[in-house]
């Protein structure tokens, strides 16, 4: 039935301090998008870092440079991910102290899945990202779920806007739903444009998602950085 | 809407103020003296830990000669005082003089005990009457009534008991009286964090009632440590 | 007012198929103060004899020319206070038509309801029908319109009419004067004239209402204003 | 009886016939959808001739912008506006409701609506229904007695101030105004204390967005200025979107033709009275 | 095969889904609820800490309550604290949690003495330290009740970083915790948007400010507080008690 | 799971040039299990003027028996067809009655004015919050992908053909991303002189 005679909460009528049941995880969260091409691979993620219906701080980097050919975008719960992140680079250190060489993005992709797995019944609440040029050269994007579970894709959006975005790069650069879809290469001016122009529609319809994008550009000659401002209401 | 708390707000103590309702947290007071009442009340209502009003007016007329000081819920406590408001006027109407202290309390209370839980208001109704001078009911919680000499509510007074119990003497003089309110609601305010802001005192006698504030700067200070 | 109210109708048929209580609550209507109503082709004015049997009347304070909405005025012959009643209900019904369909209400709706109000009250039991029939004006539609209620729950769209006491001549006085192409001032002049027809004494701002409606909405006119008219008028 | 001649004159109050029927489906485990909420920033101040009142534009489903330009700030009287925070169509019906209220008032009074009557029937409406109806008002106005703030609460209890802030904004904006404000301040400040106070709440909190609609109400003056400043515009997007005709798969076409079947007025023809 | 009792169909097998229904994944619907080992809530907390850089320093400034529920308990309580000559640090939260956490970084710089190899731990890394230390709290499910603010001169320039019971950290140029978050964060970013460098008594006078509006609109706050400031050219200085110059003259207004 | 989302279904109305567009998915199931894939969930109030009840499916259809009773009453009585922006109102007016036991469903309005044939669409919530943006309205289990996808590709000024592409495009692309929507489409453009229904060939999965 009905709950009738709910009793609005008076605080500061029970004057003693109150229990609280302490809930590990917060929601910061934030917008990440990679678009791969044939020889390069572009990740952008907002730079907002918030809490309840609060700003944290307007410019926070989400974007995590493993190696030279390797990023990794996270949002979601930012003790998390920089505790993920920093465990993430310590093992790449050692992994380059090993082999004297970097770990391919691939080799990565494979370990970072195997850590978030590691934490199966206390998930790292992240909505992970990795992006990267395998051996060949060619641009892939790795996409997570929290346990680990590892997609790879040519087009990803997670975080609080994926579920807007996603479908957009279906549409756009997977040419989703098309009768005549296009043939040729996805070029690196496209995948830059389109993705500015999704997280402009991310920060009209996300609260979370705002104030300005970080974009990292990887091709085989290095990692170029952009940014690009968004609405900051 | 009933408190609805968003699982994913923080939970630092600094979200409480989205849910919380309107309360008037409170120390007020109400003393007799030789030719009337004072009443006063600090001036802080709260939602949650935040301060929707710091300059509010607890002491609320109930006719010329009767006011009563309102803590808790602050809706549930004007929506009461409009109401005897009402019945007292009318009642004043039909007796063809003002309606004494007595009446108005019994009316409160009336409203206090039939409707107690759904209820969450503890008023002091004061006044003057020709035919008892100057009167205070207390009304907690629940709804009882009962007339005292000197009485206090709200969250802060728990504070202050100690201090009102040894301070007051009957037959006061006014200032002496104004001066004993003062003081502790003073010290109700500087210990409890729902109550603070201003002083709003109130002086009921046959001519009627005198307001007076002190400012939130001016308030007497004792021990700060 | 514990009276149990009656099940049964007081408007019942005469032999001769007839509801005697709606003729009787006609004659109190032509027994009233004269009202007329002319519509001109960019308005509608209606007016009515408002004379007080004592000087000590304070003229102004109690209307018979009444607003409805902003855009719908009314007016009436026959008793007051049931006339009251209808410009209550009146008032109420045009706001709840506002709140459900954000538009203001059309004047032949209004109309309608009102009617069918007046109608209840000579099917009910324990009630008798309304001794008033009422002229209501209005402007929706981008063009003016005049109605008249009657007790029995009929409606009538007019160009020009006069009802109450000696209505016959006012309404064959109209006849003569009324032509398509009227406009709102001369329209006032012929609603006075109308009034004035059977207007036993002089005619004063202070015993006579006019009010109009126009594309700006309906408007009852101050006492200057209808001095002014008057003044000019042979 | 007049209800089934005419159903839109809905019965009296609200209707609680799917009350049993929700309530089973929230025990199978299905949650009521929550109704939309303006995450919002409401204001209002009382300057030199009268009040301003200003109000964000941004209307939110739980995190996502349900709309960008949506009007928090609802007309009451001629003399009088409202700014709403809450449950959207709370606030919105129920200053509707008392909107007529007050018409029906000023038509038997014959006076100017009073701030003091709009508050009492607000306040009034709210304790009944004891918050359920999540309505937090700040109401504005300047009657015979002069210019009024009021900030109501969805319980019901109302309070008479010189400024005023509500909504999830309310702290960002306050704070705007305990710095800012003086006494009989002039217009022009005022207003632009108002903007400040709205910018505050929009860049600071994530409920409030768009733009800063702000109200200035004098004696017998209403200014009311929507979207008073577009504080964020839409970026501009580098690409086009549009598709080229016969990009969609397309199984079967119908075409209506809509001749212009329009309705001809009928003259309300005379009612067949032959008896009269 | 789709019964139409009035109830739900009878799932077919004792944990799986009745047919249509989706298969609720543990974790996914409610959070596993892991056995409680212990949980922490506040008991004597104090409130809001408000910080802000300027061109040459960083600020830090908290009141000298602590709360015990809603008794203003305690009136002294100061809880900004030179760490060392370069590093200063204000808490809010449970002032129990941040007299321990204190002695623990009292004890690392007595341990950093001893080595006596004229380093001196510097903000950044007492920022990252309390953030692993908080995060491990945190991950026991028992956490320090507290937000830290870090501030003080990295190598020169002015540092500013704070950390959550959670172990959420951030630097900014602006930081404010509890409901300075929401009352004194805008007024310090709107100055900030206007005049990014800030001298010192510019930001002094914000603070002044916020500290101000805090007492009006925080039923937990207090008009005496500390003003923590660690300067490149004068150090470390720890100001207090400010009192908080207070404007009641809208009392005579409703 | 809310209510909202145990039969599923998308919707979406586009404004363009003197035109409009409402499209639908075809959907009806029963939480995950697909029953019908012709399930209509615009319904025709006028020549140019069309709603669409997206949530629950009993509830789609006992409000569109509710909604066709009043409007074809007012017009019997009013003797004019009834506006878009009229018929929104008395929606509002007709959930916000059931405001503390609402029916489970979050209209979109989509037509043109029956004078100036000026274009209207709005969408409510289930208690009759009416929003009236200038471009797009959006609804259903889908309508955060929806979101996005209107959100880039509507411009203001489409062509009733230019629109037709827009709004399938946007719909087709979102519900394809959403589990309990999808299973077809309607697509309905709504000029002065025409109305141009077609069923879009989509993923039936």
């Amino acid at each position: 039935m009905m709950q009738t005679g709910i009793r609005p909460y008076y605080p500061d009528y029970s004057t003693v301090p109150v229990e609280r049941q302490i809930n590990p995880y917060a929601d910061n969260g934030g917008s990440v998008v990679a678009i791969a091409g044939k020889d390069f691979v572009v990740i952008g993620a907002d730079t907002r870092l918030s809490s309840g219906f609060s700003i944290y701080t307007r410019n926070q980097n989400k974007l995590f440079p493993l190696s030279e050919t390797t990023v990794l975008g996270c949002s979601g719960c930012w003790c998390d991910t920089l505790t993920l992140t920093r465990i993430l680079k310590s093992r790449m250190q050692m992994y380059h102290q090993e082999h004297n060489k970097n770990m391919s993005t691939t080799a990565a992709a494979q370990m970072l899945s195997t850590m978030l797995y590691y934490k199966r019944f206390f998930p790292y609440y992240i909505s992970n990202i990795l992006v990267g040029l395998d051996n060949e050269g060619k641009g892939c994007v790795y996409s997570y779920d929290p346990v680990g579970h590892c997609e790879k894709a040519t087009y990803r959006a997670g975080g609080s806007a994926g579920a807007l975005l996603q479908p957009l790069l279906d549409n756009q650069i997977g040419q989703k739903n098309l009768q005549k879809p296009s043939q040729e290469d996805l070029t690196q001016e496209k995948a830059l444009s389109t993705l500015k122009d999704v997280f402009i529609s991310a920060a009209e319809r996300d609260i979370y998602t705002g104030d300005s994008v970080l974009i990292k550009i990887i091709t085989k000659d290095g990692t170029k950085e952009e940014t690009f401002d968004l609405r900051r209401d | 809407m009933p408190p609805v708390n968003t699982d994913f707000m923080p939970q630092d103590g600094s979200n409480d103020w989205r849910d919380a309702a309107h309360s008037t947290g409170t120390s007020i007071m109400a003393s007799e003296f030789d030719g009337g009442v004072v009443i006063g009340a600090d001036s802080r209502t709260t939602t949650g830990a935040y301060i929707a009003n710091r300059v509010s007016d607890k002491l609320t007329r109930v006719t010329d000669h009767i006011y009563c000081c309102r803590s808790g819920s602050a809706a549930d406590t004007e929506a009461i005082a409009d109401i005897v408001g009402y019945h007292l006027n009318f009642h004043g109407m039909e007796l063809g003089e003002e309606p004494s202290v007595e009446v108005g309390a019994a009316i409160f209370k009336e409203l206090c005990y039939n409707y107690r839980d759904s209820l969450m208001a503890g008023i002091l109704v004061a006044g003057w009457d020709k035919k008892k001078g100057g009167q205070i009911y207390s009304i907690p919680i629940g709804g009882m009534c009962v007339r005292q000499e000197v009485s206090i509510g709200g969250s802060g007074s728990s504070y202050v008991y100690g201090y009102m119990d040894a301070n007051y003497k009957p037959k006061m003089s006014k200032e002496d009286c104004v001066k004993f309110v003062t003081n502790t609601l003073a010290l109700a305010m500087s210990r409890d964090g729902s109550s603070g802001g201003v002083i709003r005192l109130g002086i009921i006698t046959e001519e009627g009632i005198e307001r007076r504030v002190v400012l939130g700067n001016e308030l007497p200070k004792f021990y700060e440590g | 007012m514990s009276s149990e109210r009656y099940s049964f109708s007081l408007t019942t048929f005469s032999p001769s198929g007839k509801l005697v209580q709606i003729e009787y609550a006609l004659a109190a209507v032509a027994a009233g103060a004269p009202s007329v109503g002319i519509k001109a082709s960019n308005g509608v004015v209606i007016a009515t004899e408002n004379k007080h049997k004592s000087i000590l009347y304070d003229e102004h304070s109690v209307h018979k020319v009444e607003m409805i909405t902003k855009h719908i005025g009314m007016v009436y012959s026959g008793m007051g206070p049931d006339y009251r009643l209808l410009v209550k209900q009146a008032r109420k019904m045009a706001q709840q038509y506002y709140l459900v369909y954000k538009e203001p209400i059309p004047t032949v709706q209004l109309v309608q309801r009102v009617a069918t109000v007046m109608q209840e009250y000579t099917q009910s039991g324990g009630v008798r029908p309304f001794g008033v029939s009422l002229l209501i004006c209005g402007w929706d539609n981008n063009r003016p319109y005049l109605f008249q209620c009657d007790p029995s729950g009929a409606y009538f769209a007019w160009k020009a009419t006069a009802m109450g006491k000696n209505y016959v001549n006012g309404k064959t006085f109209l006849e003569k004067r009324y032509s398509e192409e009227l406009e709102l001032d001369d329209a006032v002049h012929t609603a006075i004239l109308t009034l004035k027809e059977s207007f036993e004494g002089q005619m004063t701002a202070d015993n006579i209402e006019v009010g109009i409606c126009d594309p700006q909405g309906f408007r009852r006119f101050d006492p200057s204003t209808v001095k002014d008219f008057l003044a000019n008028i042979p | 009886m007049s209800y089934v001649l005419c159903p839109e004159i809905p019965e009296p109050g609200f209707s609680f016939e799917n009350c049993k029927r929700n309530a089973l489906l929230e025990s199978k485990g299905f949650t009521t959808p929550k109704a939309i909420k303006t995450g919002t920033t409401i204001v209002g101040i009382v300057y030199k001739d009268g009040v301003i009142l200003g109000a964000d534009t941004r209307a939110t489903e739980d995190t996502t912008v349900a709309d960008k330009n949506c009007e928090k700030i609802h007309f009451l009287a001629p003399n009088m506006y409202c700014c709403g925070a809450g449950t959207a169509a709370d606030t919105e019906m129920t200053t509707q409701m008392v909107a007529a209220q007050l018409e029906l008032h000023k038509l038997y009074t014959n006076r100017e609506a009073r701030v003091a009557t709009a508050n009492q029937l607000l306040k009034q409406y709210l304790f009944s229904y004891q918050g359920y109806i999540g309505a937090a008002l700040i109401l504005g106005g300047v009657d015979i007695e002069g210019p009024h703030l009021h900030m109501i609460y969805p319980h019901g209890s109302s309070v008479d101030l010189p400024y005023a802030t509500m909504g999830s904004g309310s702290l960002a904006a306050i704070s705007v105004f305990e710095l800012g404000w003086k006494p009989e301040m002039g217009e022009e400040e005022g207003i632009q204390l108002v903007r400040n106070a709205i910018a505050a709440g929009i860049f600071n909190d994530l409920g409030s967005g768009s733009n800063v609609d702000v109200c200035i109400i004098r004696k017998g003056v209403v200014d009311y200025r929507r979207t008073y400043d577009e504080a964020n515009k839409k970026g501009v997007r580098q690409g086009s979107y549009k598709f080229p005709r016969g990009a969609t798969a397309v199984l079967s076409t119908k075409v209506v033709d809509v001749e212009e079947v329009s309705v001809t007025p009928v003259e309300a023809e005379r009612m067949d009275v032959a008896a009269f | 095969m789709f019964n139409s009792t009035h109830s739900a169909p009878p799932p077919f097998w004792s944990n799986g889904p009745a047919p249509g229904a989706f298969y609720n994944f543990p974790g996914t619907v409610a959070p596993v609820t892991n056995p409680i080992t212990h949980t922490q809530s506040p008991v004597t907390t104090s409130t809001s800490i408000v910080s802000i850089t300027y061109d040459k320093g960083v600020l830090i400034a908290g009141d000298l309550l602590a709360s015990y529920g809603s008794l203003a308990r305690y009136k002294n309580c100061p809880r900004v604290i030179e760490i060392n000559p370069n590093i200063i640090m204000g808490a809010g939260g449970d002032y129990a949690d941040f007299q321990y956490v204190k002695s623990f970084i009292e004890q690392k710089i007595i341990d950093e003495d001893c080595l006596d190899d004229g380093l001196k731990m510097k903000p950044k890394s007492l920022y990252c330290w309390l953030t692993r230390i908080m995060y491990q709290r945190r991950s026991k499910l028992d956490p320090f009740w507290n937000n830290l603010v870090v501030g003080g001169i990295q190598d020169g320039v002015p540092f500013l970083g704070t950390v959550d019971k959670l172990g959420t950290a951030y630097t900014d140029k602006v930081i404010c915790t509890g409901y300075g978050a929401h009352i004194a964060l805008p007024v310090l970013r709107d100055a900030l948007d206007k005049k990014p460098n800030l001298n010192l008594n510019e930001a002094k006078q914000l603070i002044k400010k916020c500290m101000e509006v805090l007492f009006y609109r925080d039923a937990r706050s207090y008009p005496k507080y500390q003003l923590g400031m660690i300067d490149v050219d004068e150090g470390v200085k720890i100001e207090g008690p400010i009192s908080v110059e207070e404007n009641w003259n809208i009392a005579y207004m409703t | 799971m809310s209510i909202l989302a145990y039969n599923g279904g998308a919707m979406v109305a586009m404004k363009g040039e003197n035109c409009v567009a409402i499209a639908a998915d075809r959907r009806f199931g029963i939480q995950a299990q697909t029953v019908a894939t012709n399930f209509e969930k615009v319904f025709e109030m006028g020549p140019h003027l069309f709603v669409g009840l997206p949530g629950l499916a009993t509830d789609t259809q006992t409000v569109m028996e509710k909604l066709r009773f009043r409007k074809n009453l007012y017009e019997l009585k009013e003797n004019r067809r009834i506006s878009p922006k009229v018929f929104a109102a008395m929606i509002s007016n007709m959930l916000y009655e059931k405001r503390f036991g609402p029916f489970f469903v979050e209209p979109v309005v989509a037509g043109l004015a029956p004078d100036t044939f000026e274009p209207y669409i709005c969408n409510m919530d289930l208690i009759g919050c009416l929003n009236e943006p200038s471009d797009f309205v959006v609804g259903g289990t889908a309508s955060a992908q929806l979101y996005g996808m209107c959100e880039s590709l509507w411009e203001p000024n489409l062509a009733p053909d230019d629109l037709f592409e827009t709004i399938s495009q946007a719909l087709i692309n979102a519900f394809d991303r959403d589990a309990i929507s999808g299973w077809g489409a309607t697509v309905y453009i709504v000029e002065k002189d025409k109305v141009t229904i077609r069923n879009l060939k989509t993923r039936m999965d």
